[in-house]
């Protein structure tokens, strides 16, 4: 047993280090800003293409980097550090893994350069108004005629689908005995006639989730990954890489370090609110529940480095690391006291929105509104637990 | 021991229930938010002629003497329906001052205009460093001669960008934090040196920082004197504090009932998801979690005319139920409703932002545990 | 709405506080010794039987008192105030109810009387090894031959069973479709032949519960209390019974006065534990939960009054009664730090135990190991929240 | 980075395991608990030549050169049968202190009695007054010449009652709870002036309160100096920490297992009671509770040959885990149980017991939380 990294795993954490502070984009910011252009998502994603950084993941023969799973680790705790906006993960962690595994070589070549240099962006058709955590219940349904398939459905929080050039789709071709069999999987232009995405404006205000509606879309065969009827196997395959990286400790950690710094400038009674025992206490129990979830994950990046692929333990993953990003933010809103109220970007009142409050208390209120969320996607923290409680412990 | 209210009371509960719900539905609602001005004044001077108004005022007065019991069945029926006219700093907060410890005169001079809607109030007493502390007051009232000339800024000043008046808290002597040489100032919002900056609140309210610039007021426009000014700010504070524990459990209650339909009829799995055993007790912590806060909010308002130190215990509590209870409502209804919950379409975020800052609103679990304890 | 108390109430406390202090025997002590006797437990049984006060909650003509609920409420705080031993429950509040409810004149004669006095100490012959939560599994038989029922079954977890000379009993008389018909009411005499008692020890030492064995137990056919196989109506009145008063809330407020004399008493780094944030943080959050629920009981009480039974909701009562009392004995196992180690009731190594750590300190971690049982018994805190879903949700 | 065992760590796990799992079943640890001695010195002696008593040590001194993963892998089989044998006292905080900080003498004449079982060693550290604050210290170590002289009470002190030499931790300078000024002395049990009160603690083990008067011990029984006895005494204090957490380890999941494996098999309602989806549930935050533990077992035992700084911090929060865990799993354990688990008969409240002293054990989650957040 060993934490302690190679003098090689420190070299390389020098050299991503240098090459992030050399070409991050001042301008962009970190991803909290909820104003982010098309352009400003994806400046870093094409730096970091150019580099050969963009898929770390993937096999090295279609663009990954061959890179051990602690440089990996190493990689995305310096990313976080710097606060850079990651590549869009519809892609690159996403579509990507299952276009190498079950795509044919046409689809290879064709899906996988435009995820990698960012020319191509996807959104990812799963949910339906009837099919949440439920999925298999989806309704959206695909008929062969002649060599298209022509969709008619309604999908629901396609996030940053008002972005997107294509959407991986999981549509039903056929309906069986069995729920899950019957459906496909269906790469769709979303430039086809017959595709509507209307926004949903959520409760932080913010333009992420959207409905698609699909009418008489017309979708070409060809753009069917792997069999027909077979698409619940790729479904599941996606929904378990999505899981991987969910803990998100190292961006936990710069918020919990943006925490303390707003706290040691907010005043309780003349003193640093940080001083006080209560504000202390709460961020130390944040922090030792990180440092374990942490480590956790490390047990899971180690696992994996010895040829064990995430197991549905890696749930844990995503309940503790969405309770602690759920916890930083509420801690945070506190923090900034009465200046929790104003809410300005949801409304234009003009350009000198930004005075309102202390610099530090903007928008903290929002982002508190917006990570209720990570509970709720990617399947429920519920659902987490009743994998764990199959899969793991099987009951 | 009587929990019931008296056959006035529930003639009170049903007219302003079945106002609201005629003519304050979450579309109506919604529409003034987001209009230029953010509140509806033709539905403002409804409730002055409905009587709402001079709900708690004294019958000399034009009132109609009601006391807190009254103002709990409005505010917590109000609160079902999301109001965001401002009945908390209009009639509970400054009202409440006015009514209590405003000279004849300057009863005389105030009252009938709020009974009346014609005048809207607003409480300008945090301050941005100040936190949730009453007393940390850097706003100075100088004496000079008979007035009072104040300079200093005040923060999220609710229902501010409404408001014609405000009662300022200003420090007449003594150090920033000092229990004593707190004053209590009439202000016009009008008058040279008052400016504002106006934006709209998280839970679809207004508010304003409110700056005083060499602002003169007459000694008249105090309110009490500068040893009284604190426990006159306190016990407001604890009013209003009684007051917004009454809107959150009617709106605990509106999410609770929302969720447990929505689990009744949303299917997953083939089943309605509410036949999830998990869900179900989660169902029950917020069912438990509102009857303890509808305990606590009858427990303040049964408790407000006690002495100081019962009072602020009481308030004090309260508070600290409300707003644990309050959070863990809004979150668990947001969660049981899935993403639908997330979205500014459906009613349910909108309790959840209000009641989230209702725990913020005259200091959080925190601020209120160590007063309760120290109480 | 009014929590004031009438002259006549505050003159009644008066009454009932000097009556206590003037009359209960001061080495009895409170109920926290688990070394008691059972003439100990009955002592004051006795004195309030002659005061005629053992039963406020009978209808007068019963041996009640007659009192207002409010009066009741006061009784019961004055007396957890002085930390008086309760009138044994499975009599006075159990069982009572049933005979004077169901009962025929004959068993209300012989039965009620012997309660009153505390001549007769019954215990409860409810669960069963198979039959916890689920008390409809039960599979005790009993036989009519002529006027006796043969019983032959195994009842477990009988509180104080050791001191008992009847028990009260359910019993399967006939296995019918349904598992709640075929239930019968049973008053079984503990010195008929065939009945065995094992004690059960407790993880805090004590023996407070037992299994009873019964082998071919006659019983006269008299002894059914209502129709036979319609037991299980009598068996969910008292449980119905059973869950009010559990609560607990003026012996908790006791429990907490206690908890803040130890912490005043506790030092930490010099100061007096009551006094750091951390504890004096913890207190008031359970003072404050603890105010709550004497409001809801409170609430519940003048329902009562006003005619309206406790519903389902006073399961409430039962789930935050039993957190709290449980938070109560671990904060207080907490305080005494260090010494919460010390094991000494549970074995005998002389006269010289009390002499081990501050006196305070003695016994505060079998107190709070003994209380892990209110969350399991009474039905357990997970079918309470099963209640309050189905009857008073709907769910 | 590794978080795997080498061959000889896995060999060693194996051997622990099974000689507890032949010589430890649950029956045979009650009896020797409720024995006389309270423990079983053959059992002992077996450690002994099982070379578990060596494990640590230097292999100069014949031992076996272990470090702290192979006590984190003793430790956690020892808790997987509530061994109540003094390894922790003995071996982990004794031998531990005498291994890093004895002068040569005080090895070559303490350590060789260690590793044959010959003698038992307790570390006697607490003091009535002091709670979990390690430099609280009344008792005095008075200088005479080239001894010192030591009076004073020490509370619970583990394994007392089987011990012949006592490591006492005494101020020879400063005021109570200053750093400096602490010294640690080896006693003999047996030396005039010192004298016990034995009894057996809530978890099965037996411990002491020493009472130490006009106790003269030669310059020679100090382990390094004035300056740097709380420096050792802290750090000993973190290895036995990491040693706990090891232990609590093994235990809550003996707990978790025994839990999946009653509600598979417990019928109610005509089901097993693990088919309930609250239940389900609950024993996923036990297991998540278990998993996050071993992380940070892991975590400290990794980082405790790190700075007094780090140590100290990784030793603080892994306590935090530990004892929040240990308590949540302890006492779910015992709810899904049900009566069962609250019976002396089966295990799962012995486990329970013991996970609740562990809290308790070197400073509970609040004394850690502080220290963390200091650190």
């Amino acid at each position: 047993m060993d934490v302690d990294f190679t003098p090689e795993d420190i070299a390389f954490r020098e050299e991503v280090r240098s090459f992030i502070e050399e070409n991050y984009p001042k301008h962009l910011g970190s991803l909290d800003r909820g104003d982010m252009t098309k352009e400003d998502l994806l400046a870093w994603h094409k730096i970091l293409h150019t580099k050969g950084w963009v898929a770390p993941s993937w096999p090295a023969e279609f663009g990954g980097t061959d890179w051990t799973v602690t440089q990996r680790y190493i990689f995305n705790e310096e990313s976080a550090r710097h606060g850079t906006i990651p590549p869009m993960p519809f892609g690159v962690q996403m579509l990507g893994p299952v276009i190498y595994t079950f795509g044919n070589q046409e689809q290879k070549d064709w899906v996988l350069p435009g995820i990698l240099s960012g020319k191509d962006w996807w959104c990812q058709g799963y949910s339906e108004p009837g099919a949440g955590s439920d999925l298999a219940a989806l309704k959206t349904k695909a008929v062969l005629e002649d060599d298209e398939y022509v969709v008619n459905g309604h999908k629901i929080w396609t996030t940053l689908a008002q972005h997107a050039d294509w959407m991986f789709c999981l549509v039903r071709t056929t309906s069986g005995e069995k729920r899950q069999d019957g459906i496909s999987f269906l790469l769709i232009d979303m430039k086809t006639p017959g595709i509507t995405v209307r926004p949903i404006i959520t409760i932080d205000g913010g333009h992420e989730v959207n409905e698609v509606f699909l009418e008489d879309v017309r979708v070409p065969a060809r753009n069917l990954v792997g069999e027909q009827d077979k698409g619940w196997t790729i479904a599941k395959f996606l929904l378990g890489n999505e899981r991987s990286g969910i803990a998100g400790v190292a961006r936990s950690k710069k918020a919990i370090d943006r925490l303390r710094e707003i706290a040691r400038g907010e005043l309780e009674n003349g003193g640093p609110l940080l001083s006080t025992a209560d504000f202390s206490r709460k961020i130390a129990e944040l922090e030792v529940d990180l440092t374990a979830l942490e480590y956790t994950e490390l047990r899971t990046l180690a696992a994996e480095s010895q040829g064990q692929g995430p197991g549905p333990e890696s749930s844990i993953l995503k309940i503790k690391g969405t309770e602690i990003q759920q916890r930083i933010t509420e801690l945070t809103m506190e923090a900034v006291g009465n200046y929790a109220a104003p809410w300005v970007p949801q409304l234009d009142v003009g350009d000198n929105y930004l005075a309102i409050g202390p610099e530090q208390s903007h928008g903290v209120s929002q982002t508190y509104f917006n990570t209720r969320k990570t509970s709720i996607y990617g399947g429920s923290n519920e659902i987490q637990r009743n994998i764990i409680a199959k899969m793991v412990l099987g009951l | 021991m009587d929990f019931s209210c008296t056959e006035e009371q529930t003639l009170l509960r049903n007219m302003v229930q079945s106002f609201v719900s005629d003519n304050y539905d979450f579309d109506t609602r919604m529409k003034i938010v987001r209009s230029e001005d953010g509140m509806d004044r033709a539905i403002w001077q409804q409730f002055a002629e409905l009587g709402l108004l001079a709900a708690p005022f004294s019958e000399e007065m034009g009132g109609l003497d009601g006391g807190p019991v009254e103002t709990m069945v409005i505010m917590e029926e109000l609160g079902r329906g999301l109001v965001v006219e401002p009945y908390l700093p209009t009639i509970v907060l400054c009202g409440g001052i006015l009514n209590r410890h405003g000279s004849a005169a300057q009863k005389e001079s105030h009252l009938p205009g709020i009974i009346a809607g014609e005048n809207i109030w607003a409480l300008a007493f945090n301050e941005p460093q100040g936190r949730f502390n009453l007393a940390d007051i850097v706003t100075s009232a100088r004496a000079e001669g008979d007035s009072y000339v104040l300079n200093g800024a005040k923060a999220v000043v609710l229902g501010g960008p409404w408001a014609d008046k405000l009662i300022v808290s200003a420090r007449i002597s003594g150090n920033q934090r000092d229990r004593d040489g707190v004053g209590l100032f009439i202000v016009d919002k009008s008058a040279d040196g008052v400016s504002t900056q106006d934006y709209p609140t998280v839970d679809g309210g207004r508010a304003s920082e409110v700056t005083l610039e060499n602002v003169t007021v007459s000694g008249d426009a105090m309110i009490g004197d500068a040893s009284s000014g604190l426990d006159i700010l306190e016990e407001a504070v604890d009013y209003g504090i009684a007051a917004i524990c009454a809107e959150a459990i009617g709106q605990m209650k509106m999410l609770n009932d929302a969720t447990v339909e929505y689990c009744r009829t949303r299917k997953q799995f083939g089943v309605p998801i509410g036949s999830f055993q998990v869900l179900q007790h989660r169902m029950v912590d917020m069912f438990m979690e509102y009857e303890q806060s509808v305990s606590m909010t009858y427990m303040v308002n049964m408790k407000l005319d006690e002495d100081a130190a019962a009072r602020a215990k009481a308030a004090a509590g309260a508070k600290v139920q409300i707003g644990k209870s309050g959070r863990f409502v809004g979150q668990e209804a947001v969660q049981l409703h899935g993403g639908m919950g997330m979205t500014e379409e459906l009613n349910v975020g909108h309790f959840f932002k209000r009641l989230t800052m209702i725990d913020t609103q005259f200091g959080n679990v925190d601020h209120h545990l160590k007063r309760f304890a120290a109480a």
